[in-house]
């Protein structure tokens, strides 16, 4: 994690790549929006759309902003912020008592 | 400070670390003396029941200042000013990693304190407490300006410091000298490093709590009005979930300087480097989920105080440990009690005490006695004065032969630390009492009958012996700038690679970037070596210019705020323009640093 | 700029993902005071009644694809084939633009429905988390113009690579900010 | 036990300030059941405090005195760390928290303002700056001057006209704050007669500091006593004397337009304090002066210059207007 490591050449990764990331990305939005029209997913609508949406991100976050194949430390410099941003939404949520994911 | 170039025009212009360091240290320490001078008001006025010095008003704005100015004026920056002449010195880096943008942190910290004191001229000087309350800042119940001033000031302080924390954790991260592993950085820079993820995620916070007041304010929403569905006590989470991790920002880096002043004038390498370092990035870390202690009285319900209690009691270990550790480092020692030796051991000494009121706060019933009354001034003084300024005080005993080339005078340095420490605790210690005894803070008179006048007046005594103290050192640093003693490279024998160069260092600040193969890399013969002491400079180091765009674009955000205050749309156009103009004359002006 | 570092890694990127990470603070309480703020609003109009899923899935459509353009750009410059950079930059901010003109008809038809700022809590935190995302894209937009117009000047080349995807960085970030807001705002009712 | 700790440590404050009591306002000698509980949680905090206080500021001290430096001396030895050591200071400060955390939880659940059944009901509202005390039960409303029964539970509902304020009679337990759409709740169980003295401790504005109140607590009967004279309506006024003549200065002027006045029907306003008892207070303007004529004209003359910015403004009378007026509200026991 230290010294030496030169800058490892991080191959992105090429358009065919970028391209079936895009398409899945696409089918999940269709997905979502589907899902929100279809009455029998009501029961279980927030968390499927809560996961689909987590998908997408965690696809964009890996493939377009690289971090798959980049440095670890870039994942560490935005997982812990990303964490304590998730942590802080939680306990505001519940100090509200507006937990969405139980109603 | 860099022989280079001199005149106003190169200090405007400069981005050398160690000018912008200087630049933070004398604005913050005039900031620091405008605090002080308010809570010396304030303590005039509280020296007798049904004090007439000030109006209520007055008072208000008096207390507001005072906080507002110590923690985002005068100890951030003090500790910013540290940052930037020190951690790159201790890494074996020429400067930080953006240069230009070490600089535009600066000005905005300045003109930001400006702004916000400018409030003054204007009889509306911010009144509604450090953390301001909602729904009191509401236009409903502050139609003034007041409220105005303080929430853009602190908006633009807070680029200031994001700006800031941006740059500091990428210098740590990726400027460090070859063979300077992260486990082998200097305790300070480790403390600096935690500071900074804390800032960065601390601020934003910060910054939406106040863009949600503005628009309360400037536009009419309800974020915080119930009567348009909005929550007061959502402000006071935003806060807190800010204001917490701002307290940590404040101890660490006190915590830090402590961590080299304590080795170095025991002769003693620090005791449990790894566990030190660990427990900061914990306390650091665990500082996020402990927020709701400050709100105990708003009655959050008990399974919400129960965890926020549990949280804040956990701190406890993680503090404690770093106290016992700098207690084994002076174990076996060989102690020299130096001026800046005497205020890190006075920093353990009161932030125990201040740290054993903070557990008493965290159980949520005994807080509904304490909660808003001198109890907890007596708590914040004694983390905050005894604590952060402490450690200030001996980083600047220690580091001033760096910084300046001469050493403060040591026997005025004794009379400082001592009419300090006895008159922070004639100030500070009684109000444990005048708390539990009733007195509520943030009142401007109290009654004769409450009977705590006597230890009212004594706590005025102790803040006035303070102010003397405060002078002596501003003299000791007037002296010292003709007659203090000499320093050479390291007058202390220190550890650390900031003692292996000049004092001040050139501009450039290493002839050779050493290599580092130790934790103390000036400590043993071998490693010593490592060091290319004196020699032959290689090439000669190229030394930026400097430039203008960052002041320019800083200057943008103060106009900006002005027309806001002013309700002025062309003047906040203005600003923007200004600040769109300097982003891409800095983002396309040649700059090598 | 380019002395070796300790982490082996851009300085500027390093800065980069770290403005991110803090960036993801300032979201987070954005979005968390929205939904605190969820079925509080005294009087209507109320999200069901006003949102409009249909477009903004047009919206979000949009977002994705430039998100693509953005990285077939980067991929562009990386290559060195500046042709098509230029195309990939230009479509990445006309997605942008797009989005953006997407979101001011949106806030005009939400106003003529009678739905502001000051009308409700349900306004007041709609305009201010989608406008502060979309005041995001607008600089994104700004970013993109800027780089594009320098490709057409030729001083933009493949030695400016760290630069692209600097921008991409920023660009992604903003649509994966969009992704959650999508989902939380619109599609969670 | 708790008791006793406390007396030591009112002792030991009374020999360290020279300062005489008696402290009206003190938190350390607590009259009620919550009070009690929240003294024996900040007791036992306490102690373990001056044990960890006295340990460690020892080791601190006997460091600083035993090992330093001495001309001639051999260079210390450099000791990394110790890991036993290391484990032993991380787990001893593990050990006492937990003796701090278990009683604060349950003192939580304790004091979380729950009140039992049949407790007397009170709804208290903070206002800038007063404080408005009703008692729903018993239909009767008051200002700044709470009564209660001892040995009778009691279940304050509060909230807030405006900003928020934080209801604190330190003798009676600990405070809690009033929020504007909000109901905080407190229960306690007054265990003494007396009258107990508190004032608002949250910031609420520049009178901050003269939001006083006072609690006092009677014996069932003398409570009782007191409820029926609320209740009981305006006191009758002789036709031709001097407070008839009041009451219709009152009836005439702007004072109609923010205070309740039983006894004068138009006067059904509440933004200011309910005056149909106010001659029963022993305070006005919450405890800021004594309920006096020469000080209640002084506060309808200019009430700011009493208590400054006080949202009652000036009140232009004619002197004998004035003097009328206040003898009609002395008149309203
Ligand atoms: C430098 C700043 C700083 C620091 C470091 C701390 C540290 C702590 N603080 Fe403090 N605090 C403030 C600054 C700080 N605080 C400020 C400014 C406010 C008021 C804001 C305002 O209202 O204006 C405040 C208010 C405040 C409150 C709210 C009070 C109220 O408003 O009612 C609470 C409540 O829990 C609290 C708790 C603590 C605790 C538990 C710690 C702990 O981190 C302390 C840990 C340290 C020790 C415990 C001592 C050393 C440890 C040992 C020797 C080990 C053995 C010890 C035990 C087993 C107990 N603080
Ligand atoms: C951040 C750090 C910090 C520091 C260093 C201090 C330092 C001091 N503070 Fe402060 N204080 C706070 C943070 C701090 N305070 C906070 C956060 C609050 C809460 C505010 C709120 O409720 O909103 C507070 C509140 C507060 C109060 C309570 C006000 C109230 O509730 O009504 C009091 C009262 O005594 C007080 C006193 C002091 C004193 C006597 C000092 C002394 O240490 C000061 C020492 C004095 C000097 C150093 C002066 C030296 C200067 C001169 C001698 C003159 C120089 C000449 C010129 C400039 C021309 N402070
Ligand atoms: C604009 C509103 C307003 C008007 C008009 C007004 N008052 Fe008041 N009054 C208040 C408020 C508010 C208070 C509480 C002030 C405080 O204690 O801070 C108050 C307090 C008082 C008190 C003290 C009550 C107590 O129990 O402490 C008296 C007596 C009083 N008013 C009498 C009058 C009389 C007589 C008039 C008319 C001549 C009058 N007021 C007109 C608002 C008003
Ligand atoms: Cu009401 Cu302070
Ligand atoms: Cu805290």
């Amino acid at each position: 994690m230290d010294q030496g490591t030169p800058a490892h050449d991080h191959s992105h990764p090429t358009a065919g790549t970028y391209i079936r990331v895009a398409t899945i990305l696409l089918i999940i939005t269709v997905v979502e929006v589907g899902v929100f029209y279809v009455p029998a997913f009501k029961p279980v609508l927030v968390p499927t759309l809560l996961m689909l949406s987590a998908v997408k991100f965690t696809l964009v976050v890996m493939f377009y902003m690289h971090l798959k194949m980049d440095s670890r430390f870039f994942t560490f410099i935005f997982g812990g912020p990303l964490l304590l941003a998730s942590g802080m939404m939680i306990g505001l949520l519940f100090l509200f008592g507006v937990f969405v994911l139980g109603r | 400070m860099s022989a280079s170039a001199t005149g106003l025009r190169s200090w405007l212009t400069t981005t050398d670390h160690k000018r912008i360091g200087l630049l933070y240290f004398w604005t913050a320490f005039v900031f620091f003396l405008v605090g002080g001078l308010e809570a010396l008001v304030i303590r005039a006025q509280l020296a007798g029941p049904n004090g007439t010095l000030v109006s209520a008003e007055a008072f208000n704005q008096l207390f507001t200042m005072h906080a507002t100015t110590m923690v985002f004026l005068a100890l951030m920056p003090l500790t910013a000013a540290f940052f930037n002449y020190i951690v790159p010195l201790q890494i074996g880096a020429r400067d930080v990693a953006f240069p230009r943008l070490n600089a535009f942190s600066y000005w905005v910290f300045l003109l930001g304190g400006l702004f916000m004191n400018a409030s003054f001229l204007f009889g509306a000087a911010p009144d509604g407490g450090w953390f301001g309350y909602a729904n009191l800042t509401s236009k409903q119940y502050s139609p003034g300006l007041n409220i105005d001033f303080w929430l853009l000031g602190l908006q633009i302080l807070g680029i200031a410091s994001l700006a800031a924390g941006f740059n500091f954790i990428v210098t740590i991260l990726n400027l460090r000298a070859p063979g300077l592993k992260m486990m082998r950085l200097p305790v300070f820079t480790w403390m600096v490093l935690v500071t900074q993820f804390l800032i960065i995620t601390a601020f934003p916070v910060i910054t939406v709590a106040l863009v949600l007041l503005m628009f309360d304010r400037f536009f009419g929403t309800s974020f915080y009005l119930p009567a348009g569905g909005g929550n007061p006590v959502l402000w006071q989470h935003l806060f807190w979930i800010f204001g917490h991790p701002e307290v940590y920002i404040l101890i660490l880096p006190a915590m830090g300087i402590v961590s080299e002043v304590l080795p170095t004038f025991s002769r003693k390498p620090l005791f449990g480097y790894t566990v030190v370092v660990y427990s900061g990035v914990l306390i650091g870390f665990m500082g996020w989920g402990v927020w709701s202690h400050h709100m105990f009285s708003v009655g959050l319900g008990p399974i919400a105080d129960s965890f926020f209690a549990a949280t804040t009691l956990l701190i406890a270990i993680p503090t404690g440990v770093k106290i016992f550790n700098w207690i084994a480092t002076l174990w076996g020692g060989q102690i020299r009690f130096a001026a800046a030796m005497k205020f890190a051991l006075g920093f353990i000494a009161m932030f125990i005490i201040g740290g054993l009121s903070g557990v008493s706060h965290a159980a949520p019933p005994a807080d509904l006695q304490q909660t808003d009354t001198y109890y907890v001034v007596a708590h914040i003084h004694y983390v905050l004065f005894g604590g952060t300024v402490f450690g200030l005080f001996a980083g600047m005993y220690y580091w001033w032969p760096k910084m300046t080339g001469r050493l403060l005078d040591e026997r005025l340095g004794n009379w400082h630390f001592w009419l300090t420490f006895i008159g922070m605790n004639l100030a500070f210690f009684p109000m444990h009492f005048i708390g539990l005894l009733g007195m509520p803070r943030r009142i401007y008179t109290y009654g004769p009958e409450l009977g705590v006048s006597t230890m009212n007046l004594v706590s005025t005594i102790g803040a006035f012996l303070i102010g003397i103290a405060a002078l002596i050192f501003v003299y000791n640093m007037w002296r010292t700038r003709r007659h203090g003693a000499v320093a050479g490279d390291d007058p202390w024998g220190g550890a650390t690679l900031e003692w292996s160069i000049s004092s001040p260092p050139p501009p450039h600040n290493f002839d050779v970037i050493p290599t580092v193969a130790s934790r103390l890399p000036r400590w043993s013969a071998t490693q010593l070596k490592a060091i290319p002491e004196g020699a032959e400079t290689a090439a000669p180091v190229h030394v930026p210019a400097g430039s203008w765009w960052p002041l320019i674009a800083a200057s943008s955000l103060p106009i900006m705020a002005t027309g806001a205050i002013g309700r002025m749309l062309p003047v906040v156009l203005a600003g923007v323009a200004i600040l769109i103009v300097g982003i891409y004359r800095w983002a396309y002006e040649p700059f090598e640093a | 700029m380019t002395h070796a570092t300790s982490l082996g890694l851009d300085s500027r990127k390093l800065a980069f993902w770290t403005f991110i990470g803090s960036e993801c603070l300032l979201f987070g309480s954005l979005i968390s005071t929205y939904l605190i703020y969820k079925g509080k609003s005294l009087v209507g109009p109320y999200p069901p009644e006003i949102l409009d899923i249909p477009f903004t899935s047009f919206s979000t459509f949009d977002l994705l694809m430039s998100s693509l353009w953005m990285v077939l750009a980067l991929a562009a410059v990386q290559r060195g084939d500046m042709k098509w950079a230029k195309v990939w930059l230009f479509g990445t901010a006309l997605g942008g633009l797009i989005f953006l003109g997407g979101q001011v008809y949106e806030f005009s038809s939400f106003v003529h429905e009678g739905l502001t700022l000051q009308r409700n809590i349900f306004g007041a935190t709609f305009f201010v988390l989608t406008g502060c995302h979309g005041a995001h894209v607008t600089v994104g937009v700004i970013w993109l113009l800027t780089l594009w117009v320098r490709a057409l000047q030729g001083k933009l080349g493949p030695e400016h690579a760290m630069t692209v995807e600097i921008t991409g960085l920023y660009w992604h970030f903003v649509d994966v900010v969009w992704i959650v807001i999508f989902t939380l705002v619109y599609l969670i009712q | 036990m708790p008791r006793r700790h406390k007396r030591w440590l009112t002792t030991l404050l009374l020999s360290v300030t020279g300062c005489a009591g008696p402290f009206p306002q003190t938190t350390l000698a607590p009259k009620s059941d919550f009070g009690i509980a929240i003294d024996q949680l900040f007791t036992n905090i306490f102690w373990w405090a001056v044990a960890v206080f006295v340990v460690v500021e020892g080791l601190l001290l006997y460091a600083i005195i035993r090992f330093r430096a001495r001309p001639g001396a051999p260079p210390p030895k450099a000791t990394h760390g110790h890991t036993a050591l290391e484990i032993g200071w991380t787990l001893a400060p593990a050990v006492i928290l937990v003796f701090i955390a278990v009683p604060t939880i349950q003192t939580i659940f304790r004091t979380s303002g729950q009140a039992p059944d049949g407790a007397m009901q009170v709804e208290v509202i903070g206002h800038q700056w007063w404080w408005e005390f009703r008692y729903p039960d018993l239909g009767v409303v008051t200002a700044n001057e709470l009564h209660l029964p001892v040995g009778r539970p009691v279940a304050l509902a509060m909230t807030s006209a405006d900003v928020i304020h934080s209801y604190w009679a330190p003798g009676l337990g600990g405070k809690r704050d009033v929020i504007l759409g909000r109901t905080s709740r407190l229960a306690f169980t007054a265990d003494s007669i007396g009258t107990y003295y508190g004032q608002c401790a949250e910031f609420c504005g520049e009178s901050h500091a003269n939001m006083r109140l006072r609690v006092v607590v009677d014996s069932a009967s003398a409570f009782d006593a007191w409820v029926a004279r609320e209740q009981a309506g305006p006191a009758p006024i002789a036709p031709g004397s001097v407070e008839e003549k009041g009451r219709a200065v009152f009836a005439r002027s702007a004072c109609i337009a923010c205070h309740t006045m039983e006894d004068v029907p138009a006067a059904r306003a509440v933004i200011g304090p309910n005056l149909t008892h106010v001659g029963a207070r022993s305070m006005i303007g919450s405890e800021m002066v004594e309920n006096r004529p020469d000080h209640l004209a002084q506060w309808i003359a200019n009430s700011a210059a009493m208590k400054p910015g006080s949202k009652m403004p000036p009140m232009v009378l004619p002197p004998e207007d004035l003097t009328a007026l206040v003898a009609y509200l002395r008149s309203r026991q």
